[in-house]
């Protein structure tokens, strides 16, 4: 019942609470298949809460989440990241008592194709190969974010969901992960939450402003890029 | 219910407790109300902590364990006068919180339960070791009480819980002990907001253990005798349930523990000799589904904003 | 801060009531029998040879502070069924003194200190009790007796052994007829004779507690004394497990006897065994302790069988007229069941209680007092004598040795009965010498 | 020289004793944050089920099985019902499981009554062996080989195995397991029962040295607590060395200084608490 339907994944008007602290107020996202959607906006928009219901962490309180046509809102984290959904979190949390190896074995998925993936991980980063036996605490910053990503990448995953990737990278790193990025969002669809300007412009296709916890505005990347007001109004750049 | 009569209700139920109870006459019912007053004293100092500033301390029964010892040995062994021995109590207690300060600096929420209750089987093992002092299994015998019969000792005990009541309700409610109520909320965001959270924390373990140390003293006065089983962590569990069962962070909850225990242990110890089974279980029952005791019964129960179930 | 104060009027009534209820539903409960303190008195007339007692006098009230729930409810019931078989053996029957029926109120102290004291009060004061009696714990009698003393009633004291109870805290109301700890120590070494602890080496060990280090001392005082040498008194901890390291250093001082003054399980049944597992009982060393309850024997089992110690009460090993009939009562009362330990010690007391009634005529305080003092009975291991200095029952001591009863279990044998003159310590309480 | 293999012998196998005990304490603790106070009183248990199913079934490996799967079983139906409707509320969870002890004890007394009930270790372990000229009770040796066993076991289990790696990331990031698509409450289950089963095997290994009674689950709880603040929270292997410290302490203490032997544990703790809050070996740090 694969309907090849030309969007990935669909939010309408979900809300989510942090405790008693109402968060999310209305946001609605389309994501379409082999392609970057980035979701940009001030700091404590609600961004990684976004990612955060969508990957199931943090279960909404109202609103659905098609994943394929399928409403996944409230389902269980690992149930949503085993029907194909990868996730990067903001601090990228490897598993630094285990090898490289160790993180990637156990994110591997029944039923995947570890081997051919774990090819696929070693073309886009080498460093992942080099350190591959090695207990992955002695990882710089830039490749911890990689293990990060190929966890999300061991499995054919039809969504991946990145947040900040460029976060505290040195600008060589960045370029670097901006061609990985544009390569993987052609198999494997890509919703990333970007501060950096220069990353969010050159991987994306489609952008959402999130303020004060609502997408407030949707344009494609020439729109974007054509109207400087938008920059000025939404993101104070 | 304006605030006139409800002050005349709560004198008039004052002298309501004070006076029927006299008349009955019968001291085994005031030996078991002083009791109750002691252990209401007892948890109200542990539910500061507990309740108020979410110090999980399993060795509080260190202060009520060592003040008996100590006006124990001093009256019996020193021959001090009384107020001479409440006086070294004092010095003790403030010396005793001044470690669990130190400890609070060192280990954090789990730990921190971890090692006081490491701290409170120490003393534990202490007062059956030292029997030069403490007289080990045996204890320290022989403490004259000061109150001359059980009648005036009741009353004395229902006035000084009063007391103790009110002023912890006072402390609860000034600022100080709001920033307390903040401490337990979040102790880094309080610290951020410029307030010294260790200050606070060691003034209320302070006070806390000199309320417990009270609880003490009146303990040696009504039983003439201190033993390493006011030291032992199943008096820590004791009164731990005074406290949950009643209803943490609420004051009048543990006396309402108190008194549920006591008057419970004294019913069910006449039909089955496993009483302590059903506290246990009450105990867990408890913390499952009425996390906040039999006061807290009244207080309406906070939904949780989810829609859907984690 | 207007409606804090409103908030906390309605607590404190709310305080306050509770304490009303509370105070309310005890008065209640009181009125009526307690249940905790029904007496548990056996219906007067069970044995056909009582005759019903014509009734001239009011009830005589005993109050019986017994561990009927707690961590030592065994002996609490071991004393509580010895103490209803002495009264019932001391008056024939009859349950009444002189036309005056006796009226037993039994209080469970749940072994707590505090509740013992709380007990006591209601004994004392509300029941008014003539005479008060019991507990096996040392630290509850020594509380209770200060409290029997300001009130006046004598307090008969069956168990609890600490020697502080007829030594430092003795009080004149106070009697205890039950052995203390240092003529258990003494009887300890009882069996052997002169020439046989003559030049021979010791260890000395008991629980690192009060009454052990008190047991100890006299015990290597009663070897020296006899001329034998304590090379070391060993003390481990009350509730020790692991006795390796204390067994490896006796190994190593290499005694010929090793003196044991033992109290609780961990001692009485791993103790041993670990003596045994390590070898060191295989170079001759003989192990001397004292043999405890059924329980004891029932856990020791076969591996016990030869062991010799001082024994506290064993029916096995005494053939006195009182310990027959305590065997006998005993088994009528309570199913067939023998009476245990602490049960042949509480019969005596009773037995002391309803002598010192009759001798007195009556139940006033000094009369009783002065009735026991002195007094001389034959009871279950033979002649007592209440020492008037120190209100200590002398006592003929046994020592029993292990053997098997036939069927797979460990039973007792008198190995040596120490008279009474053969108990020699000190009267130790303050002024009374 | 005798002492020296008495020391190295008699404080091994108690070290092993308290690895067997407070391993599964550590690890529960590490993973899932949860202070599960009642061990000692699963401990106890394994100690009644080890007498009960080696005197029953005549087989003294049976019954340390039997008690380890038993009280496994016991620690699933505890978590499922206990621990995870308090998930998130460590306080609750702390004091339900302090609760516990009293229930745990209790339903002991009521079952197996209050008395001491000895276990003679089995015939082909009840002999002695000489070792340089000291005789040591064999059953000694296989307390030591029995810890040796399990610490390689569950080494290689949390080495080796994927569970072992989901265990040891847990340990690290509990959510971001959650992340990468695996049932944690599902893992959370698995090692709860796995570090109460541990607890029952080390009772039940512990009844022909120590006896079954009712207050061993205090006694034990203590040096469950120091094994876990020495060796650091959820270091497997520091909870090993750390019981090895405390076997050769707690023996050493009552050798040569006996007054203080039931204090030596917890001294030895506090000492470690003020120097290194976060234990000898790494593991999570106290503050956090």
């Amino acid at each position: 019942m694969d309907n090849i339907t030309e969007n990935i994944l669909e939010l309408h008007d979900v809300e989510t609470f942090i405790g008693q602290y109402h968060i999310l107020f209305g946001v609605n996202i389309t994501v379409r298949k082999g392609s970057a959607t980035v979701l940009l906006g001030r700091n404590g928009g609600g961004k990684t809460t976004t990612l955060e219901t969508i990957s199931g962490l943090r279960p909404p309180f109202a609103g659905t989440i098609l994943l394929d046509g399928k409403d996944i809102a409230g389902l269980p984290a690992y149930e949503i990241i085993q029907s194909g959904v990868g996730y990067v979190p903001e601090d990228r949390d490897i598993f630094s008592d285990l090898t490289i190896e160790e993180n990637l074995l156990i994110s591997s998925r029944k039923g995947n194709d570890y081997d051919k993936r774990l090819e696929l991980v070693f073309e886009l980063f080498p460093d992942m190969k080099k350190y591959f036996k090695k207990k992955s605490r002695i990882l710089s910053g830039g490749q911890a974010q990689m293990l990060s990503i190929s966890r999300a990448l061991i499995n054919d995953n039809k969504l991946i969901l990145i947040d900040e990737p460029s976060k505290g990278l040195a600008p060589i790193l960045i370029r670097e992960l901006i061609d990985r990025i544009n390569i993987i969002k052609k198999d494997n669809t890509v919703l990333l939450v970007e501060q950096n300007w220069e990353m969010a412009t050159s991987v994306g296709d489609y952008f959402y402003i999130v303020q004060d916890g609502m997408t407030v505005f949707e344009c494609t990347k020439e729109e974007l890029l054509a109207d400087d007001t938008i920059k000025q109004k939404y993101l104070g750049v | 219910m304006k605030t006139k009569n409800k002050l005349v209700l709560a004198l008039a139920l004052l002298a309501a407790v004070l006076v029927v109870p006299a008349l009955i006459g019968s001291s085994y019912i005031h030996s078991i109300i002083i009791t109750i007053c002691i252990y209401s004293i007892f948890a109200i100092s542990y539910d500061l902590l507990l309740g108020y500033t979410g110090i999980v301390s399993f060795g509080h029964t260190v202060y009520f364990g060592v003040a008996a010892y100590v006006v124990a040995f001093t009256t019996v062994k020193l021959h001090w006068p009384f107020l001479a021995a409440v006086g070294m109590v004092i010095v003790v207690c403030v010396a005793i919180s001044f470690i669990f300060s130190l400890v609070t600096l060192r280990t954090k929420n789990v730990y921190f339960s971890m090692v006081t209750m490491a701290i409170g089987q120490l003393f534990y093992v202490m007062s059956t070791k030292l029997y030069a002092i403490t007289g080990g299994d045996d204890g320290l015998p022989g403490v004259k009480s000061i109150f001359p019969n059980k009648t005036v000792f009741y009353i004395a005990a229902v006035l000084i819980l009063v007391c103790v009541y009110l002023f912890s309700k006072r402390l609860v409610n000034s600022p100080a002990g709001r920033v307390l109520q903040g401490v337990k909320e979040n102790d880094a965001r309080i610290g951020m907001l410029g307030y010294n959270t260790f200050k606070f924390k060691s003034i209320v373990i302070q006070i806390s253990g000199l309320l417990a140390g009270l609880a003490g003293i009146l303990y040696v006065n009504l039983n003439g005798i201190a033993t390493p089983s006011i030291l032992n962590s199943s008096m820590t569990l004791q009164i731990l349930f005074m406290v949950i069962l009643g209803g943490v962070g609420t004051l009048h909850g543990p006396v309402i523990g108190a008194a549920i225990m006591q008057i419970a242990s004294i019913v069910l110890s006449g039909f089955t000799t496993r009483w302590m089974l059903i506290f246990g279980i009450g105990f867990v029952v408890v913390m499952l589904f009425f996390p906040k005791g039999v006061a807290g019964v009244f207080d309406r129960f906070s939904q949780p904003n989810q829609l859907r179930k984690e | 801060m207007k409606s804090a104060m409103k908030k906390s009027y309605r607590y404190i009534a709310l305080v306050l009531a509770i304490l009303m209820i509370g105070a309310l539903a005890l008065a209640g409960c009181n009125k009526s029998e307690p249940a905790a303190g029904s007496s548990a008195a056996p219906a007067a007339g069970s044995s056909e040879a009582a005759e019903e007692p014509e009734v001239t006098g009011p009830p005589i009230k005993i109050g019986l502070l017994n561990e009927t729930s707690g961590a030592y409810e065994q002996w609490g019931k071991m004393e509580l069924q010895g103490f209803f078989s002495g009264l019932y053996y001391a008056t024939d029957g009859t349950m009444a003194i002189d036309g005056r029926p006796l009226e037993v109120i039994v209080e469970d102290t749940t072994c707590d200190v505090g509740v013992g004291v709380q007990k006591a009060t209601k004994l004392l004061e509300d029941d008014k009790v003539d005479i008060l009696s019991g507990t096996c714990i040392s630290s509850i009698a020594l509380a209770v007796m200060d409290m029997a003393a300001e009130k006046g009633v004598p307090y008969v004291i069956n168990c609890a052994a600490s020697d502080d109870i007829t030594g430092a805290n003795f009080n004149e109301y106070t009697f205890r007829t039950g052995r203390n700890l240092t003529m258990a120590a003494e009887a300890g070494l009882g069996f052997l004779n002169e020439d046989e602890i003559e030049g021979t080496t010791w260890v000395v060990l008991a629980p690192d507690y009060a009454g052990g280090r008190s047991g100890g001392e006299s015990l290597g005082a009663g070897v020296e004394a006899r001329g034998g040498k304590v090379l070391d008194y060993i003390y481990p901890p009350m509730d020790c497990t692991d006795f390796t390291s204390y067994i490896q250093k006796i190994k190593s001082l290499n005694p010929d006897y090793l003196c044991a003054a033992i109290v609780g399980n961990n001692f009485i049944v791993k103790f041993p065994q670990q003596l045994k597992e390590l070898g060191a009982l295989d170079n001759g060393m003989q192990y001397v302790t004292s043999i405890a309850d059924f329980d004891f024997l029932k856990t020791v089992g076969e591996a016990g069988i030869g062991q010799i110690g001082e024994a506290l009460y064993h029916y096995n090993c005494w053939d006195t007229p009182a310990n027959d009939a305590l065997i006998q009562i005993h088994q009528e009362l309570y199913n067939g069941e023998y009476p245990d330990f602490w049960a042949g010690e509480s019969f005596v007391g009773a037995q002391a209680i309803v002598l010192g009634i009759q001798k007195a005529g009556g139940t006033d305080g000094q009369a009783f007092i002065k009735a026991l003092e002195g007094l001389e009975f034959e009871s279950v291991k033979g002649t007592y004598i209440i020492r008037a200095e120190d209100h200590q029952a002398l006592q003929p001591m046994a020592v029993g040795r292990i053997i098997s009863d036939g069927n797979g279990g460990a039973t007792v044998e008198a190995a040596a009965i120490i008279p009474l003159e053969g108990m020699t310590f000190p009267v130790t309480a303050p002024g009374r010498a | 020289m005798s002492i020296l293999i008495q020391i190295i012998i008699y404080g091994l196998s108690l070290g092993m004793l308290y690895f067997l005990l407070s391993s599964g304490f550590s690890l529960i603790f590490g993973l899932m944050g949860v202070l599960n106070f009642a061990h000692g009183s699963m401990f106890m248990w394994g100690c009644y089920l080890g007498y009960i199913l080696s005197l029953s079934t005549g087989s003294f490996l049976f019954g340390i099985i039997g008690a380890a799967v038993c009280i496994g079983v016991m620690g699933l139906v505890m978590e499922k019902w206990l621990i995870q409707p308090l998930r998130g509320n460590q306080l609750r969870q702390i004091l339900l499981t302090f609760g516990l002890i009293y229930v745990l004890e209790e339903l002991a007394k009521v079952i197996f009554g209050t008395r001491a009930y000895m276990q003679f270790p089995p015939e082909w372990l009840s002999g002695s062996a000489h070792i340089f000229s000291e005789t040591v009770p064999q059953y000694r040796l296989f307390m030591i080989f029995a810890g040796v066993i399990v610490f390689l076991l569950m080494t290689l289990l949390l080495k080796k195995t994927k569970l072992g790696m989901i265990i040891r990331a847990g340990t690290d990031k509990p959510r971001m397991v959650q992340a990468i698509g695996i049932n944690v409450a599902r893992i959370f289950s698995i090692t709860f029962a796995l570090g109460c089963a541990l607890a029952g095997l080390g009772g039940a290994i512990a009844t022909p040295f120590l006896g079954a009674y009712p207050t061993i689950d205090m006694e034990q709880v203590f040096n469950a607590i120091a094994v876990v603040i020495i060796g650091g929270v959820g270091s497997f292997t520091g909870a090993f060395y750390a019981s090895v410290i405390l076997g050769f302490i707690s023996y050493i203490t009552s050798y040569f200084v006996p007054e203080l032997s039931m204090a030596s544990t917890l001294l030895a703790m506090l000492v470690v608490v003020m120097i290194r809050p976060n234990g000898l070996f790494g593991g999570k740090t106290s503050e956090n």
